[in-house]
Formats: structure tokens, sequence, C-alpha cells
């Protein structure tokens, strides 16, 4: 009941609800950066699994485990940089769809279906873009509909508004 | 001793030809790489005869085999030993079960002495032939290693000491036959049979894998010693008598597979694209009997179980008819054959299915006058084959009789024993087969007397006669099926005479005729070709009247490995000598007027004109009316059959082999390259997994 | 053929087949299958939730009140499971648990509320996060749900870990990556940000495998007690811990107020072989973070 | 303490000459050195093994439980470190001038250490970290393996789901600690059985509870994808196919390697009293893996993607044996009880040692044929095609010849050790009992139904690896150019070729060396615990 003492149970759930949470996005977040976040959550819900299960049996192997856990995702956030960093200057784009080149030699390839933009879906937090005032007005930007058609680079990426409408 | 050496060096010989053509042959032999062949399985056939003398002089009832050990390969203990303290092993004391042990062993008795004598010295005349034949092919050399290499593994079967080694070399013997048969790959043809004959080998190789594992879950043990001695088995069928019947009919499938029998013979006609010795050494005479080997060496095994010989015999029956009535629409002469040792082999199965001493004995002897005569018809085709420039259509050419007088003279002779006629060596074994079917459809009587060969051992076996009913196979009571069996087979018979002699009619009589491939070669084929088919001949005129009926010396040669074999029934079967000579005699005849006359009288009708004459020309009309009351329903049955073989048989059989292909492709859409979607397939897999175990816990 | 229909009347196979219907039967019938039905049914609707929540790629006016429809489904969801009933008397663990669980109970201020308010904070940031267009924001949530989990390890005495999260998480990973994001996105959501591949199969495979999970600790916790002897979320007895103890060199138990230096001496003494590999795991990451960095690749067209 | 690192010992030694390597690499030392050094410091490894396998260690009382040493441990470390040697061999070509060969070797180093110490690790965590020891340095030889867009789209693949696949398997970790309360594999072992022993006795699955059943499932999962086993294979064959096929050849051996040892570690040996659960997961995956590896094999043409399913099918023939182990740890002594009867098998490896059997006998084989591969490159042309090997018997015979040996192995034909590997584990299959009233139990028709379907698969195997020999041996070569693979890489696929005709011919010695074990388990009637004391002095 809420109010209670939180039982051992109830540190479990919550470390499989994220856990599971985080699965649904990596299936589903097509940003490689996002789909690493959500494998980095899933790893979250295990340390708190790991954790609870330590303090219900008194031993710190459950705290040691989680540090582990911490030091491996770490580890693996070096390397996912790296990569992603060079991915990106590769195709100018995060969009894990792009790599589907290698698969069984007669499976077609799996392109989106172009689908109409609204400009106005953006959000932005608040935090001011380099080289840009604040509140400095700017003209919305159509998006590439395609991965690898059109590929904004750094240059001539126009920069949103800052203190545009946010939350979701 | 000398049996010990002889029966290391019968392999060796071969071993050493094959590794001196691969290591030498490309280079420095080339057109010479026919020697070291020639001379190892030359080598090795001396020995085998003389390991036959030998175990014939010295091996008796009671010893009646010897095993050498070659390679000691693995041997483990029992590891249950030190169990001391837990659990104590059980008194009842594992009797049954030998330390682990894999070696490789030959196993020399007058079962295998016959079968290398045969193998070895067919396979040399094959060899000195070949050595003509491929002259001048491109891969020489890798003709004569892949024989080679063939020559030893069929050795190596036949000297198996245990079913793992029967069946490494097994699997060794069809690889060979596959290299073989694709061996001119360049052909589409002869690519597509290699892999065709390949997969349908492979169907029965599960079957007979699947048989290895069941003695291995039976018997504890894979050596002939231990699985084929009549008193374990004896034990074995107190305790599950089931079993023995599922070990057979498993075993049974391998031996269809090899030995090409219905439903898996679809490959054999089309391995006819590899070259022709081939088809002689391999799909006549020795690979093929590779199964009825097999089935032989089992008896011990198949004598317990009934049904499984009901199954033998009414497969080979089938198979015998099926392939008789399809070879008499064939016009490409190596196909006519093909169907023909097919036939011949179902004969074979037919004789051991019966379980009867003379089944058995008529089944390997028919084996060994049969690897005589087919081969010989083989090398007579291709001799003829050779002369016309590679074509093999009986259409394109007639009349070589002038030609080729040789091939001829030994083809007709060849054809003579085919069809079984009197004094020939074909005859006195396809007699001895019928008569044991015929002897089998008189009932259970004869069942009693099988079913007790496994003798003097088993005293409780004559306790409790054969009190069950006597077999069934789909219902039908096994008297009647033998019965059908009987005419089935002697109906094969006439088909038999029938087709060989259309072939010879069509091919060496007639108008002179020869196809442009032969252009001006079209010759008699040189000495080295001739000389073995004249061996060959004198061994298909004789070797039935040597050792078989009359002399019964290979009936009484053989009883020393299958101890049943010479009981029973000895005389002769008049009864079934008149049928199966009136029915070789009926179908020369009639292939005689089809084919022998017409080719002449054509002529003559056209010159001396009028359908006047003709109608008064009595022979036509009865051609004529021959052809419609008799001929053409056979002829509709033939080309049923026969599309029935090509659709549905070869479908089904090839389809079977596609099947994984088929299921390889339906979980490939989930292969497309998404990182995403192999993520979720694995999460769905492992959710429902996971699902599946934790509701079916607790 | 005799012997065929002889070994079917033996009965193996069809034997099998009926067994397999009564177990699966009888399975449906059993307690932990309740308990997971019953978590499918909770589950169910915070999934179809977050299902409307996530960026399906249909940009358009309906989407608006879907996702707010989504997010109340998932508010109701997890609103249901803090309710979802634990019975208290039934289970054994709440005797023991908090002692154990509530380490920080001599600090009045802690109490359930604190664990609630916490867990709720974790899982809506982390619902928020999966579901935001935007890679930043999914970041930012990130970097929420990494507080509402320290302060959960924070109230179960792991104060090392939760100091270690944050700052390892969220002061170095989560930054690292939102720069990498603002580089390599200055505008924002991109087209792919907006799609999702197959969310429904997605989410019916989370509700599956949720669902089992929750129903499982459910099941364990109130089911699975000493009486069965099973271990599942239970303490195991002195006994075995008394032997492993003795066989592993007594491995850390937690006591005494000094947390850290206890964990540190745990963890140098007891895995410190561990510690060498994660030295060793961090040098290859290092090290293959920059020869991944400097690597050329031929500019070659794609196949 | 002190007893830890000195069992640790050749690890130690691989990993500080890996750190080495990492460090020498700023040193101006021209890249062909590095092979060689590589090759040394297996050689050193080696020389540690010995030194540390020959150590009487019993008596110290300082032990803790965190490594294990048992005869099998030391004989995978050697396995690990000839098959490293090997693979060291064939990529010396392609590193002699590639400005990262100290750190490639570097990379290759730790991973081997990896493996050893997934081998040894008696403890999750250790295990849980030398599991991710091998997958790290992969990331990277993955990326380096070749300068191409394939290459990396590969990597890519694999380390997304390498990631997602270690959370998963960290997740089960966190379940079977909770289930225990510790972490050491023993004492999870002692306390499970304790609840065994005082569960109602003789049930299966006694002291199973759900929470165990989850826990296996998710090992099972996240050690799956590092077998590559049906359905957590899909990486497999796009990796293979993007990357170098000495990668290829690395990814087919060591991940799976560890995967399996891993496996029986965590779930055959250790969770007692989850055998039904075990079993049925393992015979499921196993089934389903065989099959569709196979299956999908049979369709492809490229050579690398084509063993990359014919991999993952082997993985189903080891999991064979796996799942015999679950059912052997339900009751050793039951299992030896009953093979006593006239249906025995004995002196046959168990299920666990079959399965070990079948790795080594997949892992020298690979080695090999992937060795092939390598050598077989032309410059600037990988082999990709099974065209690319036609008409190899023409143009390097005795090269075709062994790939021969190596296909025939991988097929299971008799006189190689593919087929004894296959012969072991079906064997081990139908030995399996169920346990009813009847002392001449039936066979258990599930693990039957197992062996027909790996009957059927070893079949439907025999068909692709055919054909990539008769395309070898029936065929005109298309290209004439000379193999770019490098005298090293020869030389190591003829070692393979030895090794695996040796193995194939005299595998009495390993048989032998397996059965150890079990001679041991069946003496005592506890199981050979931490630093075990009938370790021999070699």
């Amino acid at each position: 009941m809420p109010g209670s003492e939180p039982v051992l149970n109830n540190y479990l759930i919550v470390g499989a609800l994220l856990f599971t949470l985080g699965t649904i996005g990596f299936l589903t977040r097509r940003n490689l950066i996002v789909m690493f976040l959500c494998a980095e959550l899933m790893l979250q819900g295990v340390s708190l699994t790991l954790v609870a299960f330590g303090s219900f049996h008194g031993t710190w192997n459950g705290q040691v485990f989680s540090i582990f856990s911490l030091s491996l995702a770490a580890a693996e956030a070096g390397i996912a940089l790296a990569l992603f960093v060079v991915l990106f200057k590769r195709n100018h784009s995060l969009d894990v769809s792009i790599w589907q080149d290698l698969r069984e030699p007669d499976q077609p390839a799996i392109l989106d279906e172009p689908v109409a933009e609204t400009p106005d879906e953006q959000h932005w937090p608040h935090l001011t873009p380099a080289g840009l005032l604040p509140g400095e007005p700017h003209a919305p930007q159509g998006h590439a509909s395609h991965h690898g058609h059109a590929r904004p680079t750094l240059a001539q990426a126009p920069v949103a508004t800052a203190g545009g409408s946010h939350g979701n | 001793m000398a049996i010990e050496w002889l029966a290391k060096l019968i392999p060796l010989f071969p071993l050493l030809a094959c590794l001196i053509t691969l290591v030498f042959g490309a280079r420095y032999l080339r057109e010479k790489s026919h020697y070291p062949v020639v001379f190892g399985c030359g080598l090795s056939a001396l020995c085998s005869l003389i390991l036959a003398f030998t175990v014939a002089s010295n091996q008796t009832a009671e010893e009646p085999f010897q095993t050498v050990t070659v390679y000691q390969w693995l041997a483990l203990d029992p590891v249950a030993e030190p169990l001391a303290e837990g659990a104590a092993p059980s008194s009842a004391a594992p009797a049954l079960t030998p330390p682990v042990n894999f070696s490789i062993s030959l196993r020399v008795d007058s079962l295998s002495a016959i079968m290398l004598s045969m193998l070895t010295f067919v396979a040399t005349l094959v060899a000195i032939y070949a050595s003509g034949y491929m002259h001048g092919d491109r891969s020489y050399w890798r003709f004569f290693t892949c024989v080679a290499l063939f020559v030893f593994s069929m050795i190596m079967l036949v000297l198996s000491a245990s079913f793992l080694q029967l069946y490494m070399f097994w699997e060794a013997v069809g690889l060979c036959s596959y290299m073989l048969i694709g061996f001119w790959y360049e052909k589409p043809e002869a690519a597509a049979a290699g892999k065709k004959a390949f997969l349908v080998n492979r169907i029965g190789d599960f079957g007979f894998a699947t048989g290895v594992f069941l003695i291995w879950v039976t018997f504890g043990s894979l050596e002939f010693q231990q699985v084929l001695n009549p008193e374990v088995v004896a034990a074995v069928f107190r305790a599950k008598p089931e079993m023995i019947t599922w070990i057979c009919v498993c075993l049974f499938t391998g031996a269809v597979g090899k030995s090409a029998q219905f439903p898996l013979h679809v490959w054999l006609p089309d391995a006819m694209e590899g070259p022709t010795p081939v088809s002689a050494l391999i799909h006549a005479a020795t690979m093929v009997t590779a199964g009825v080997y097999l089935v032989a060496r089992c008896t011990p095994l198949f004598i317990l179980a009934p049904e499984a010989r009901l199954l033998v015999s009414f497969v080979g029956g089938v198979t015998a008819l099926l392939a008789a009535l399809i070879a008499l629409t064939q016009t490409d002469l190596k196909r006519v054959l093909a169907y023909s040792t097919v036939s011949q082999l179902g004969y074979m199965f037919l004789g051991l299915g019966t379980g009867l001493a003379s089944g058995i004995a008529g089944g390997m002897f028919h084996l060994v006058t049969h690897a005589f005569f087919k081969a010989l018809l083989f090398l007579g085709a291709g001799s003829v084959m050779h002369a016309m420039g590679g074509v093999i259509d009986m259409r394109e050419f007639s009349g070589l009789r002038r030609l080729m007088p040789q091939t001829y003279r030994t083809f007709l002779i060849g054809s003579l024993a085919l069809a079984g006629l009197v004094p020939l060596s074909g005859f006195w074994s396809k007699d001895t087969i019928l008569s044991a079917v015929h002897e089998a459809s008189h009932g259970p009587a004869a069942h009693a007397g099988a079913a007790h060969a496994d003798s003097e051992h088993s005293a409780e076996a004559a306790a409790e006669p054969n009190v069950a009913p006597e077999p069934k196979l789909l219902g039908v009571s096994a008297t009647s099926l033998y019965t059908l069996l009987f005419w089935m087979a002697s109906f094969t018979s006439l088909l038999t005479a029938f087709y060989t002699f259309r072939a010879v009619f069509l091919t060496f009589w007639g108008e002179e005729k020869i196809p442009h491939a032969a252009g001006h070669h079209a010759h008699e084929s040189p000495p080295v070709m001739c000389i073995p088919l004249w061996i060959l001949a004198i061994g298909a005129i004789f070797l039935g009247g040597l050792l078989g009926h009359p002399t019964g010396i290979f009936d009484g040669f053989l009883a020393r490995t299958i101890p049943m074999v010479g009981e029973g029934h000895h005389g002769t079967d008049w009864y079934v000598v008149i049928l199966s000579t009136v029915c070789a005699v009926t179908g020369i005849s009639v292939a005689y007027f089809m084919y022998g006359l017409p080719s002449k009288l054509p002529e003559q009708i056209a010159t001396a004109a009028g359908p006047l004459y003709r109608a008064s020309c009595n022979k036509f009309y009865l051609d004529e009316i021959y052809r419609v009351l008799f001929v053409l329903p056979i002829l509709a049955l033939a080309s049923l059959s026969r599309l029935l073989d090509w659709s549905l048989i070869d479908g089904l059989v090839t389809g079977v082999g596609k099947l994984p292909g088929v299921a390889g492709r339906l979980p490939r859409p989930i292969q497309n390259g998404l990182v995403q979607f192999y993520a979720l397939a694995m999460m769905l897999g492992l959710a429902v997994l996971l699902w599946v175990l934790v509701i079916k816990q607790g | 053929m005799n012997f065929i229909q002889k070994s079917l009347a033996s009965g193996q196979l069809s034997g099998l087949l009926a067994d397999t219907g009564f177990g699966l039967r009888a399975a449906l019938a059993q307690p932990h299958s309740g308990a997971i039905l019953r978590a499918l049914a909770v589950l169910g609707c915070g999934i179809i939730g977050i299902y409307l929540l996530l960026p399906r790629g249909v940009e358009g006016g309906g989407t608006k009140l879907s996702r707010y429809l989504g997010g109340a489904l998932a508010t109701l969801s997890l609103v249901f499971l803090v309710t979802f009933p634990i019975p208290a008397g039934e289970s054994s663990l709440v005797g023991h648990s908090s002692a154990i669980l509530s380490p920080l109970s001599d600090q009045p201020a802690v109490t359930g509320w604190t664990f609630y308010i916490l867990a709720l904070i974790s899982l809506a940031s982390a619902v928020m996060m999966i579901t935001a267009r935007n890679p930043v924001y999914s970041a930012l949530w990130f970097a929420l749900v990494l507080l509402g989990n320290s302060g959960l390890l924070m109230i179960q005495k792991a104060d090392f870990l939760s100091a270690a999260t944050i700052i390892v998480y969220a002061g170095a990973i989560v930054v690292t990556f939102l720069f990498v994001i603002m580089l390599s996105q200055p505008n924002g959501a991109a087209a792919y940000d907006r799609r999702t591949r197959e969310p429904l199969l997605s989410s019916i495979t989370g509700l599956i495998l949720a669902a089992v999970l929750v129903g499982t600790l459910h099941y364990s916790a109130t089911h699975e007690g000493w009486g069965k002897m099973t271990v599942g979320a239970q303490r195991p007895s002195a006994e075995s811990i008394a032997a492993v103890a003795e066989k592993s060199n007594q491995f850390g138990k937690i006591s005494g107020p000094h947390y850290v230096a206890e964990l540190g001496k745990t963890l140098f003494v007891d895995h410190v072989v561990s510690v060498e590999i994660v030295g060793l795991l961090l040098l290859a990451a290092v090290v293959g973070a920059v020869l991944i960095a400097g690597h050329q690749v031929e500019r070659n067209a794609r196949q | 303490m002190q007893t830890t690192f000195l069992l640790l010992l050749p690890q130690t030694v691989v990993a500080l000459q890996a750190a080495l390597f990492i460090l020498g690499g700023t040193f101006p030392i021209p890249a062909r050195r590095w092979g060689p050094l590589a090759l040394v410091a297996l050689l050193l490894g080696g020389a540690a093994l010995h030194y540390s396998s020959g150590l009487d260690i019993a008596a110290d009382a300082t032990q803790t439980l965190a490594v294990v040493r048992t005869p099998l441990t030391v004989g995978f470390q050697w396995a690990t470190l000839v098959i490293g040697a090997l693979l060291v061999l064939l990529s010396m070509q392609s590193q002699s001038a590639s400005k990262s060969a100290a750190e490639f070797y570097g990379m290759f180093l730790l991973m081997l250490a990896g493996l050893m110490l997934v081998a040894v690790a008696g403890d999750l965590i250790l295990l849980f970290l030398a599991l991710e020891l091998i997958s790290i340095p992969t990331y990277v030889l993955l990326y380096l393996g070749r300068n191409d867009y394939a290459s990396q789209e590969a990597s890519t693949k694999y380390f997304l789901l390498s990631v997602f696949s270690a959370a998963i398997l960290l997740y089960g970790f966190a379940f079977l600690y909770g289930l225990a309360g510790t972490t050491q594999l023993e004492g999870i072992r002692l306390v499970l059985s304790q609840a065994y022993k005082s569960s109602v006795a003789g049930t299966p699955n006694a002291s199973g509870s759900v929470l165990g059943v989850v826990a296996l499932v998710l090992i099972t999962a996240g050690l799956g994808f590092k077998m590559a086993a049906v359905p957590f294979h899909f990486y497999a064959p796009d990796v293979y196919q993007g990357t170098s096929a000495f990668n290829a050849g690395v990814l087919a051996i060591l991940p799976k390697a560890a995967g399996l040892v891993a496996l029986i570690r965590v779930g055959a040996e250790t969770m007692v009293g989850f055998e039904t659960t075990g079993q049925q997961l393992t015979l499921i995956v196993a089934a389903i893996t065989m099959t569709g590896g196979n299956c999908l094999a049979l369709l492809q043409t490229n050579v690398r993607r084509m063993l990359a399913y014919s991999g993952v099918a082997h993985a189903g023939y080891m999991l064979i044996g796996v799942a015999v182990g679950f059912w052997e740890s339900w009751n050793p002594a039951l299992r030896l009880e009953q093979t006593t009867g006239p249906l025995a098998f004995m002196g046959l490896p168990s299920g666990v040692h079959a399965s070990l059997l079948y790795l080594l006998a997949y892992s020298l084989t690979s080695a090999g044929l992937f060795g092939v591969l390598v050598y077989l490159a032309r410059p600037g042309k990988q082999v990709e095609h099974v065209d690319d090997l036609t008409g190899l018997a023409k143009t390097q015979p005795l090269v075709a010849i062994v790939a021969a040996v190596f296909l025939f192995s991988l097929a299971g034909i008799p006189p190689l050790p593919g087929f004894w590997a296959k012969l072991s584990v079906f064997t081990t299959a139908l030995s399996v009992r169920q346990e009813t009233a009847d002392s001449l139990a039936a066979v258990h028709p599930a693990f039957v139904a197992l062996a027909v379907i790996g009957v059927i698969n070893a079949a439907i195997g025999a068909v692709y690896y055919l054909r990539l020999i008769s395309a070898m041996f029936l065929n005109e070569p298309l290209s004439t150019a000379r193999p770019a693979g490098g005298r090293a890489a020869l030389v190591s696929v003829y070692c393979a070729a030895v090794l695996v005709v040796l193995l194939g011919l005299i595998p009495g010695p390993v048989f032998h060396y397996l059965q150890q074990p079990a001679r041991a388990a069946a003496v005592s009637a506890t199981p050979a615990v931490g630093v075990s004391p009938a370790v021999s002095s070699r």
C-alpha cells in the first residue's frame, strides 16, 4: 500500500519496469544515441535490482556488482561515443536505419514512407545555441524526408528558435 | 596369419594406387595414370582370390570369422567403475556392455571373401577397360584417383567389422560415386545427376544412421562381433522384439537408398551421365550391391524381424517389376541397363527377404553373377558408345553386328545371362531366388523353419515355436504376399528377357546405321577394351554352373558365415525351372518378332507391294494382334509407371531434399538488415520463452 | 504395419501430447500465472499509453490528443501499479524487510512515501525519455531518471553508489551525449526521431516481458514462502549463508556505520580481481575509442 | 589472495603483455614486428599456464572462490592459447603494414585473456566482466577489420546488439544473485542445492523458484547472443559478411566458446534444481538453432554468411550437450546408476563434456577454415562469393584438400573430429533416461527427438558443405590471381589441419581428458570445489 514501508518487491518492480521501458525504447527509437541511452536505462533497472537484492541479503555484493556495471557502462559509453561520431561523419545522420545494407541478399530495403512534416513540432530546451542571441526569430526548417538524400550539414543547418514551445 | 596379412594387403594396394595417382598423377603420370590403379586392383584381386581359398580351407563352422584390428582408434574404459561409494553398481553386471572401443578392424569370413573376390576382380577388369575408354580425357588421372579411392572404400566397407566403420565407408563410397557421376561436371546434366544422387542417398543414409544409432542404443555396441552374435540378438529380442524390427527397417532404408530400390531408385538412371566404366563398376557391379550386402550381413537381425523381411521382399519385388516395366520403353541403351540393374537388385532383395536359406544364398549368388554379366553389358554398351562417338540413343544406330563383332558376341552372352537362359549363370542364380520365393509362398512351414534357423543355441526359441500368427504386411498374409511376389517375379523375368533382347536387336541387328557423331571412326574397340569383355563373358557363362546349384559350392561356402544357409530345401524345383525358362524364351522370341525381324521385313513388304500381301503376311497380323492384346497394355503400363516415376516419385524424393531450403526461406524476411528488427526478434523470442517456461513451471 | 501400430498403441506419442495439453491447462490454473495475468491487465493500460505516446511518424492534429490520452493511461497504470495489492499479511517478507530495506528509518523523514515519490519520478521520466521526440529531451529525461534512481539507491543505504551514479552517468555520460547530440543535430528532432520502428510490436513485446517479470516478482514475493523451501526473494537459511561464508572468506556483510569504508574494503579485498579486470576493460575501451575515432575509412560508395 | 593471483598467472601474463603492446604502440616499432611478438606473448602465457597448473595450491588456506581450477579449465586455457596462436598467425600479413598493429594485437590478447578468465571465473561478477573483456575489444577489432562502409555497419550492429544483450545477461545475473544471496557460483550452488535437498526429495525442479526460471531464461538469452543461438543470432550473418575473414573467424570462435562455457558454468553446473526448466529451455533453443542455422545456410552464396549460419547451427549442436548437462546436474548419481544397466553408454563423455569436445573440434576447424579464407584473399578483394572458391583444386591443390578436410569435419564425416563431436553429443542425448519405476527406463522422448533433429540437421548441413567442396574440386577456376594472404596464414592453416587430422585419428587422449572430471565426480560425492584438491600436478 502506498505509504507503508517499501519492501524488496517494490524496488524490484521498479527495476523491472525501468528495464522494460529501456527495452521498448531500444526497440523503437531510431536515433543511435537514444538507443544507447535506452540500453543504459536497462542497466539502471538492473542496477536498482542488484542494490535492492544486496540490501535485502545484507551483503555488499549487490552494490559491488552495481558499481562494476556502472564502470562497464562508462566503458561502453566511451566506445559508443567514438563510434557514433564516426558514423555521423559518414552519413550526417544518427539514424540507425541507414545501416541496413548487410542483409539477406533477396530482401528489399526497408524505406520510410515520406510523411508530411509539420515544422512547428520542434521543441527546444531553454538552451542558448552558440552564436545566436536568444529569442532571435527564425524560419522553421523542413526536414529531409529520407535519410541520405539531403543531409543537412553543420554549416547549412539553420538554427531553430530558442525559446520555442516545448514540452510534450 | 596368412589371412591377417591378406586382409591388410587387399585394401592397401588400391589405397596406395590412389595416393600415387593423387600425388603424381597431374604432373608426372598423366596418361600413364592407369598403371598404378590397374596393378593395385589386380594385386588385390589376386590376394582376394587367395583369401577366398584360404578361408575356404581354414575357417570352420566353429570359428566362422576372424577379426583383424588394423588401428585402435578410440578405446575407453567404462567410467562407472569408481562409483563405489554412492550407488553401488547394480549386481546385474552389464555383461553386454564392453568398454567403448572404436577401431578399424577387418572382418574376414566367407561373405566378405565372396564380396571381395567379386569386387576386386570386376574392378580390375573395369580399370583395364577404362584405360582404353578414357584415353585422351583431360582429367585422366583424376578419374583413376577416384576409381582407386572407390575401390579402397568399397573394400573397406566389405571388410568392416563394425557398423561404425561400415557407415564411414558407406559415406565414402557415396562420395566417390558423387564425384564420379559428376566427373564430366561441365555437362549440366552430369552435375545435376551427381547432386541428385547425393540428395537421394542422403535420405537413405539418414535411415541408416538412425539404424546405427538404434543399434547403439539397444546393444550398447557397434561391433559385428557383438551385435550380430546370435546369442546377444536373441537376448535383446526377448527384451524388446520391436526394437529389432525398427533397426531392420532403418537399416533397410539405408540399403534402399544405396541399392536404388523403389522409391529411392530415381538417382540411378540419372547416374548414367558418368563415364561408362563408372556405370559398370559402381552402378552395376559393386556400389549398388552394398545395400544387398548390408542386409545379408545383418541376417541374424532380419531373421528375428519377419515384418521387416516381408518389407524387404515386397520392396524388392515391386522394384523388380516396376523397373522392368520402365526399361521396356527406354531408348537410351545405358538407361535400359540402369533400369535393369534396379530390377535385378530388386530380385536380390526379394530373395534375401524370404529369410530362407536358399533365398539368402540365391540373393548373394545373384549378386555375384549379376556383377559379371551386368558389368559385361555396361562395358559392351560403353564400347558401342565409344565407337559411336558418344551417342547412346538406340534409335540413332543399328546393325552394328558386323562392325563390332567382339562387342556383339560378348553383349549377346551378357544378354543371354541376364535373360536367364539355361546354362548361363544368370539362370542359376535367378532360379534359386524364384524357387525360394516359391517355397516361401507355400506357407508357414517354411517360416517356422526360418525362425528356428538361429539353431543350436536357443533352446527356448525352439520351445516356443512360432505360435505368433504368421507375419503380415499391410494386412496381407505372408503366404499370399509371396504368391503374389512369385508371379510378379516370374513376369518380371519375362520382361527382362524381352527388354534385354530388344536392346540387342535394336543395336546390333538390322540395317547398319551409324550416327553422324561417330564420323568415319566407327570401329571395333581396341583389344584393351575387348579382353576384359571376354573375361567377363566367360564368367557370365560358366560361373553359375560351376559354383551354383549343380555343385552347391557357393551355398556351402556362404553357410559358414550365415549359419542357416544350407539347411532346408535342396532339390531342384522343376516347376520353377521350367517356368523361368519358358519366360526367358518367350521374352526373347517376342523381342525377336518385334525388333529382330521387322527391320528386314518392311523392305520386302514395301517392294512386294500391296496391302493384300501385307494382310496375308501372317506374322504381321500376329504382331498386330499381339500388339493390341498384350503389348499396348504393357506399353501403357510402362509409360504410366514411367510417368509416375518421373513426376511423382522423383518429385517427392527430390522434394524432401528441397524441404530444408524452403524452410530456410521462411524466416528470411526477419533478416532484413535493420538492427531494431533483430533486437525485436531477440526480445520477442526471449519474452515468449520466458512466458512459456514461467507458466509451465511449478 | 503391425509394429508401427503396436508402438503407437504403447502410447508414447499420444501420452506425450495429452500430457502437454493437460500441462498447459493445469499451468494456467496455477497461482503464478494468475499473478502474471493480473500484471498483464494492469500493465496493459500503461503499455497502451506508451504506444500512444511513442512517436509514430504520424504528425498532425490528432496526435496531441493521443499523446494526452497516452499520458493519462500511463499515469493511470503507474497509479494502479503502486496500489497493486501486495497482501501484507501473506507475505513473509514484510516482517523481515522493514529492517533491511529502510536502513535509514532512523531518520523519520524517510518514509514509504519517499520511495513512492522517487519511484514515480524514475518511472515517469523513463516513459518521457523513451517517448520524447527530441533526443536532447530524451537525454535530459534520462538524467532525471538517474536522479530518481540515485534517490532510490540512497534510501537503500547505497550512498556511494548513488553519488557515483550521478557523477558518472548524469555528470559524464549524459553530458557528453548531449554534446554529441547538440553538435550532430543542431536543429533538433530529425525525421527519424519522429518515427519509430514497429511501435506496436515492440509495445506488445514489452508488455509480455513486463507482465512476466512483474507477475513473477509478485508471485514469488507472496507465495514462495519458507514452507515451500524456495529461495526466490527469500533470504537463504543461516546455515547456507554460513557455509558460503566459510567457503568465501567472509564475503562482506553489511555492518557498521562506515558504509563507504566497508564497501571499499569489500571491493578491494574480495573483488580485487574484478577491479583489475575493470581496469583492463576501461583501458580497452579508451584505446578502442581512440582507435575508432582516428581510423581512416575509405570513402567508397555504398554497395 | 596470493593463491588467486597465482592461479590467474597466465591471464595476468597475457593481459599485462596486452597492456605493454598498447603502450608499445606509441613507440616507432615496425608494424611487422608485432605479430611475432604476439606469438611470443602467447608463448609466455603458455609458460605461465604450465607453471601455475603445476602448482599444488590446495593447501593454501586463504583461497577464495573467485577463481576455480579443475583439469578442464586448464585444458580450456591451453586450447585458448593454441587457437589464439593460430589466429595471430592468420592476422600477420594484414597487420604487417597496419598503423595500429600494436593496438590490434593488444586488443586481441585482451580477448584471449578474457576467454581464459571465463574458464576459471568462479564468481558472477568476475564472469560478467570477463565476458565483457571479450566483447569490448571485439567492437574495436570489428571496426578496424576492413576499411569500408560494410565494416562500419557490421561493427555498429554488433555493438548495439551486444550492449543490449549485455543488459539482458546482467539482469539475469542480478536475479540469480537475488535468489541465492551470493555472487559466488559455488555459493549459489550450495544454497540452491540446500533448498533442493530440503524440498520434496526426488521431484524435479524442487527448488525451482519462478524467479530462478526467469533468471535462467535471461542468462540463456544473454549468453545465447554470444553463442549466436537462434533467436539471438541475427547479428551473426550480417556481421560476418561485413567484416574481414579474420574477424569473422575470431567472432566465430571466441565469443561462442565464452558463451558456451559461461552457460555451462552458470546454468548446468550451478543452478541445481532448475533442471526441468533448463532442459526444456536448452532443448527448444538447441532444436531451433540447429534447424534454423542449417536451413538458412543452404540458401547462402556469400561464403562468410554461409559460415555464419553454419556457426549458428553448430551452436545448436553444442547446446544439446548443455541440455544433457542440465539433466545430469539434477542427480549425477542417478545417471551413473542407470547407465550400469544393460543399455549403457559407459565411457562416453557426459553432456557438458560432449559439448566441450564439440567446441574444441569446431574451434580448431573454424580457425582453419577461416584461415583458408584469409589466405585466399586477393589483393584488394576478399573471398566473398562461393564462386571465388571455384576451381581451387586446380590453382591451389593442397589448400583445397585442407579446406575439404575442414569442411568434412564440420559436416561430421567419420575420421575427423567433427564426427567424434557429433557422435558424443548425440549419444549423450540418447543416454538420457526418463526416471520411471522400470529400471530399464525408456530413453527420454524429448532427447531422442533432439538427437533425431540433430541427425537430420547433420544431413542438411552436409549439403552446403559439399557444395563448397564440389565448387572447389569440380569447377574451373574463374581467376588465377595469386592469393595474397601471406605465408604465415598458410602456416596457420596447415597447423590447424594437422591438429584437426590428429584429433580425428587419435581422439583417445582428449576423451580420456574429458573423462577425468567425470571420474573425479564419481569418486568424490562432493564435486570439485574451488581449487580442487584433486588437481593433478600435471
